[in-house]
């Protein structure tokens, strides 16, 4: 079913055409088999490859202002890149993810010239930069942050932990966040720097994923400096700067994301088939209402990037979109391994890089975790949609243990 | 032009209430001249399209209003499309609110020699209609309720909001009907009358469904236990996420679709529509009853209009799995 | 598929046996359809007939001591009654259930030799009890009971509103419970009443339902007056009162109604049938995994009797059986009315009495709230489950707004 | 007798850890006497049946423990069985510790002149074990795995507790082996077979469920979000009383089955205790990990072990859907 391009204008229509024919020409072809069961060296080879193709033609920094490679996009133009690189199922740029979007953001909105001069370059150049914000046992409560920076003289001596940092192993730098001070407000007391991975006392541990993956890390810091002139804001405007961060992405990834489910719907095709089901009613009902389930997650991250296109954002908006692509996602990877049966149980293909459709329905399920637990759980999500759109009450602030 | 039809309808059926009846919300929709919401230009309509025609059914599954206009839009449509000759006297009468029947279900209606056999199901309207809007693939036509061979029979529903009828055709004669299309040109207008109920369907159920949830969002807020407002428990709050986000959904697989009514899927895209409308619709119905608790088995409450018209709508159209099965076919490509 | 009586001891066979032939001579035959689309009347005149039957035989006041007509049964021969009297389709005594097991209990429990005395024959006669427990805007909430019992000399005279008393506009006695004192603590404060429904300044409204019926009154005491002889325990234990009332049916009810469902599995197969979609493997596939549901909701209402019999009971078992229960019903009221599509919507049968397994599945549907969000909602036994038996810490009391 | 066993088992595995290993836990099963507890007494068994063989099921899903007990049971329950001369002899060499394989999944063998034909799916110790237990409604036998016609071919699985193959045979000699029925026989002794696959399924299910819930709830009461445990927030409360609710009913349906299981209906008892345990574990297998976040999907953290054990438990036995279908003609009659 094609749903894109019809409400294209004539210039999008011709960048579509471009950018279609760019991948035809220049895309990886064969990169999830020749991902499977291999070491991390092979997938970040690939990850370089690819990043530096997409950096020459223009359309890895789309986002940036006018004057950088391809930059001076709207938000209209990336949509149209992403819907593409989902279409024709290209690899995501995982490693560059944090560098070209977060610290890039990051840099061009809240950074100095001098901050931008430094470190801007290197980014298209491929340095890796990964994040830290999350820590063991503070999940999405900012307040409980521990990572101590404190500041002696022009440097700032960092102690702590940070976890689920994307590749943090082959990381260049840090988006740190730490604490130079009490939480209060609970906010409050966060400063943001920009650490070197490769400075006297860092440590990164890769975490063992279930899927055999092992793309998240931790990170550990044991008095590590960093110079004042690396840091992001005013000491205590942390907090602020992150959300900067966290709003780069501006819900273009789950348009891509969402956009690959629907492009992967022939996958149960071919699992039916696999089973000798292809005519079997059960699966034929299942999978028509999860089409029209998957459609919609579609048109929901649609419409919430032409809302913002248009300047008409609602709060709670972005957790509709991130709630319906995760519960979306968990409904079509829970069907996919139910119509695999037992063979798929023996499919235990472990793939680099995979996204969450690739048709190893197990590991898709296990994938699919990361949607669902990661980046706002699907619990915060409905905090804030029930509070900060429905205007449901939260309970006081006062009520603490 | 679309948001100023639907503010305007909004506040109409605001004011005529909940549940309105057919006698006070039919002579509003043909005084606000809603009939012509679809109809091109030069026949004298605002041109607004399916598009325009969601609006108001959206307006009209909020307030669960009474009078039937689908039928009527279906036929508007019909005859529209057609290339008869007294087609513009068919539009003076249809849009200045002559009644008009068509089915909300299963039509599977032939012509033998001139005349009408079949059935039709779930008719609204059947009683006050002159006449009855059939379609299948063979034939496409007003044909004559008054008139021998029309056996109608009320099947009433829960849902009292709507009145339906089986109506059975036997060697009915045409005879101050007509014919709109044949052939090849039936199966056309007919698939175009499928996704035009299709998705006025979805658009009523998602409109029915925004209230309701509305409706419960703020009776939990009102509503205290424990010293605090039910809206301040989590549980209470995350259901309440779970539905919006869901409504959100088919509010959104519907507005999409309706920007891209010109695409050789207008069929599925209508199927998918329909169906993860009138789910959700029902979904959310079973939960503001649960929701609001005792207060929404009582007749004294509105919650009952809303909950039952989610029970038909689910099982108007194609009913319940034949529409999943149809979408799973267009994935499948058999 | 036999799954009573094969643990039964001979004794209790011989119970069953004499039972389920009493049943079959005794039982109102065709009463579904008699009692549809009448008028109250006919369904009181019903009840009045059936409850006569019953408490000749014996089967009315098996839980009564010793003594009384049938009384004296142990729990496991009361089980053997309601089991049958679900297998039988036999009408439930809707009208005599608070003044058989409610109000009796509670007297023989609580009632001082004066009371036992003077109302126990009554019930035995017929006089109908109803309940004065709910409030509106109450709900499961007992420190917001706003009804006004006030002592004046050697009466109360009470002043309030009660709701969801089930057939209180043909009862004789109601069950009261009102607020002489301050809730505090929350339970502190109530007074429990015998009150006469015939007394000057009662006022029954019945509800009407949207189903059709109205077995559910409001009752309004405008100045009631009750002699202080017809309180229970003492002014201020109203609340503990309550829970030997609540507590008198002891699961038994749970057990007949899951019991009830199982033995309308078959009307699927009509169903079904009548849709002409009985070799459909969608609708199979639904009704195998609903099957197996209700015969674990039957499994778990038997085991809590069990557990009861045997002295076993935990905290939280009941809310188990009572949300597995309500689910399960939920499940097969959903499934029926899917299968039952457009003509379902057409079946606007209206039945007196109806329990939920009538086969209008519409009607069953609707009926399946009073098992939802009635005796304590799904939401209720939740909290209970998950802080009583799972030892998931309540928020603390102090949090108030 | 039955909650001393299980006791017993409990504190043995607790000891053993969660996920111990085949070379762990074999021998242990071995030396404390549970291969003998199904066994009747004057074989030297102590006579528990299937509910005693239950209670081990059950302790072994709780720690998904990796042993081979299932197809060691079904070996030693159709020799009893059976009415072979040796019978003692091969109990003695089961009961010992001789690994032995059988299929968890679909087994399709024929008898052609003396010697098999067919496959065995999802067959657990095939690498490790002298014989397979075959067994359809034509054949029930102890086949030699190390003889010519036999191919095992190894089918690793997520859940790495459990050593899985695929065996096909082609006109395989029985030499060494034994034909424990035939015939009428065999259709008999199969269905027991079955029966006792679909109940030892459901109980591993139940306990591993079990198991993987109260380390959820202990997880949330331990961990802190906003000052306060997360088992303090009301929306997660609930959805931990529906498993609680949902695991309680898969317990139930499985335990008052085994009380009464001579009735004629044990086939459909046990399609629907396994459907419902297996369904019902998958169920709290997804939102533990979900409730668990972040660590529950790290090697560092058991719960991978239990999800993993539950998706592949889903298709153990019939397999998905094919239970439903069976349940279903039970109540249909077809």
């Amino acid at each position: 079913m094609q749903t894109n391009g019809s409400a294209d204008s004539e210039a999008l229509s011709a960048l579509r055409g471009e950018v279609r024919a760019w991948l035809k020409e220049n895309m990886p072809t064969g990169w999830r088999e020749a991902m499977t069961g291999v070491e991390q060296e092979a997938f970040v080879a690939l990850q370089r490859d690819w990043f530096g193709k997409l950096v020459g033609a223009g359309y890895a920094t789309p986002h940036w202002p006018a004057g950088w490679p391809g930059g001076g996009r709207s938000l209209a133009e990336q949509k149209v890149i992403y819907e593409e690189v989902a279409r024709a199922d290209a690899p995501r740029l995982i490693m560059y993810f944090v560098a070209l979007y977060h610290a890039a953001c990051t840099l061009i909105e809240c950074g100095s010239q001098e901050q931008k001069d430094k470190y801007l370059p290197g980014i298209l150049k491929g340095e890796v930069w990964c994040q830290g914000f999350s820590e063991p046992n503070a999940g999405s409560d900012l307040a409980s942050l521990r990572t101590r920076a404190e500041l002696k003289g022009d440097r700032y001596v960092i102690n702590g932990q940070k976890i689920w940092s994307t590749m943090a192993q082959y990381a260049d730098r840090c988006l740190l966040l730490a604490r130079s001070g009490p939480s209060d407000p609970p906010q409050g007391g966060l400063v943001y720097l920009l650490a070197d991975m490769r400075a006297k006392g860092v440590t990164v541990r890769p975490i063992h994923q279930i899927t055999g993956d092992d793309e998240f890390c931790e990170v550990f810091f044991d008095d590590v400096e960093v110079p004042v002139e690396d840091r992001i804001g005013e000491d205590g405007a942390g907090w602020a700067v992150a959300q900067t961060t966290l709003a780069s992405e501006r819900g273009l990834t789950l348009v891509e994301l969402s956009l690959r489910m629907r492009y992967a719907l022939p996958r149960f095709r071919d699992v039916m088939q696999a089973q000798g089901r292809l005519d079997d009613p059960i699966l034929r009902r299942d999978l028509g209402a999860l089409t029209a389930k998957v459609h919609a997650a579609c048109a929901v991250a649609d419409r919430y990037l032409l809302k913002r296109i248009a300047g008409d954002e609602q709060v709670g908006d972005a957790s509709i979109v991130k709630l319906c692509y995760s519960r979306t996602l968990r409904d079509f990877v829970s069907l996919g391994q139910r119509m695999a049966g037992l063979e798929g149980q023996y499919d235990v293909a472990f793939m680099r890089g995979a996204t969450q459709e690739t048709g190893h329905w197990a590991l898709d399920f296990m994938n699919s975790y990361n949607w669902t637990i990661a980046g706002g759980s699907d619990e915060v999500q409905r905090n804030i949609l029930s509070e900060r759109m429905l205007g449901m009450p939260r309970e006081p602030k006062a009520w603490r243990l | 032009m679309i948001e100023e039809l639907k503010d305007a309808a909004h506040r109409a059926l605001t004011d005529a209430g909940v549940g309105a009846s057919e006698d006070k919300t039919w002579p509003l929709l043909v005084e606000l001249g809603w009939l012509l919401v679809a109809l091109p230009e030069d026949l004298g309509g605002i041109e607004q399209g399916l598009p325009g025609a969601c609006a108001i059914y959206g307006e009209l599954g909020r307030s669960v209003a009474a009078a039937p206009y689908l039928p009527a839009m279906l036929a508007m449509e019909a005859v529209t499309q057609s290339g008869i000759e007294d087609r513009d006297s068919w539009i003076e009468r249809l849009s200045g609110g002559e009644y008009v029947a068509a089915p909300l279900a299963r039509c599977s209606v032939r012509v033998k020699g001139g005349a009408l056999s079949g059935a039709a199901s779930a008719v609204q309207a059947a009683d006050t209609a002159e006449h009855l809007l059939v379609f299948s693939d063979e034939i496409v036509a007003m044909a004559p309720l008054k008139t021998k061979g029309v056996e109608i029979v009320p099947r009433i529903t829960w849902d009292e909001t709507r009145r339906l009828f089986d109506v059975r055709l036997d060697g009915a004669a045409l005879d101050g009907g007509v014919v709109l299309a044949e052939g090849d040109a039936a199966r056309a207008l007919s698939r175009r009358l499928t996704v035009h109920r299709d998705f006025a369907l979805a658009a009523e159920s998602v409109g029915a469904a925004n209230a309701m949830f509305e409706m419960t969002v703020e009776y939990l807020k009102t509503r205290k236990q424990y010293g605090r407002p039910l809206a301040m428990f989590q549980a209470l709050k995350h259901r309440c996420a779970d539905l919006k986000m869901q409504i959100s959904a088919a509010e959104a697989l519907l507005q999409d679709s309706l920007d891209k009514l010109d695409t050789e899927d207008a069929l599925t895209m209508g199927r998918m529509a329909k169906q993860l409308a009138a789910a959700t619709y029902f979904t959310v119905a079973e939960e503001a009853v649960q929701l609001h608790g005792g207060i929404a088995v009582t007749k004294e409450h509105a919650c009952h209009l809303y909950l039952k018209r989610a029970l038909l709508n689910q099982h108007l159209g194609e009913g319940v799995d034949r529409y999943e099965l149809d979408i799973a076919a267009s994935v499948l490509g058999a």
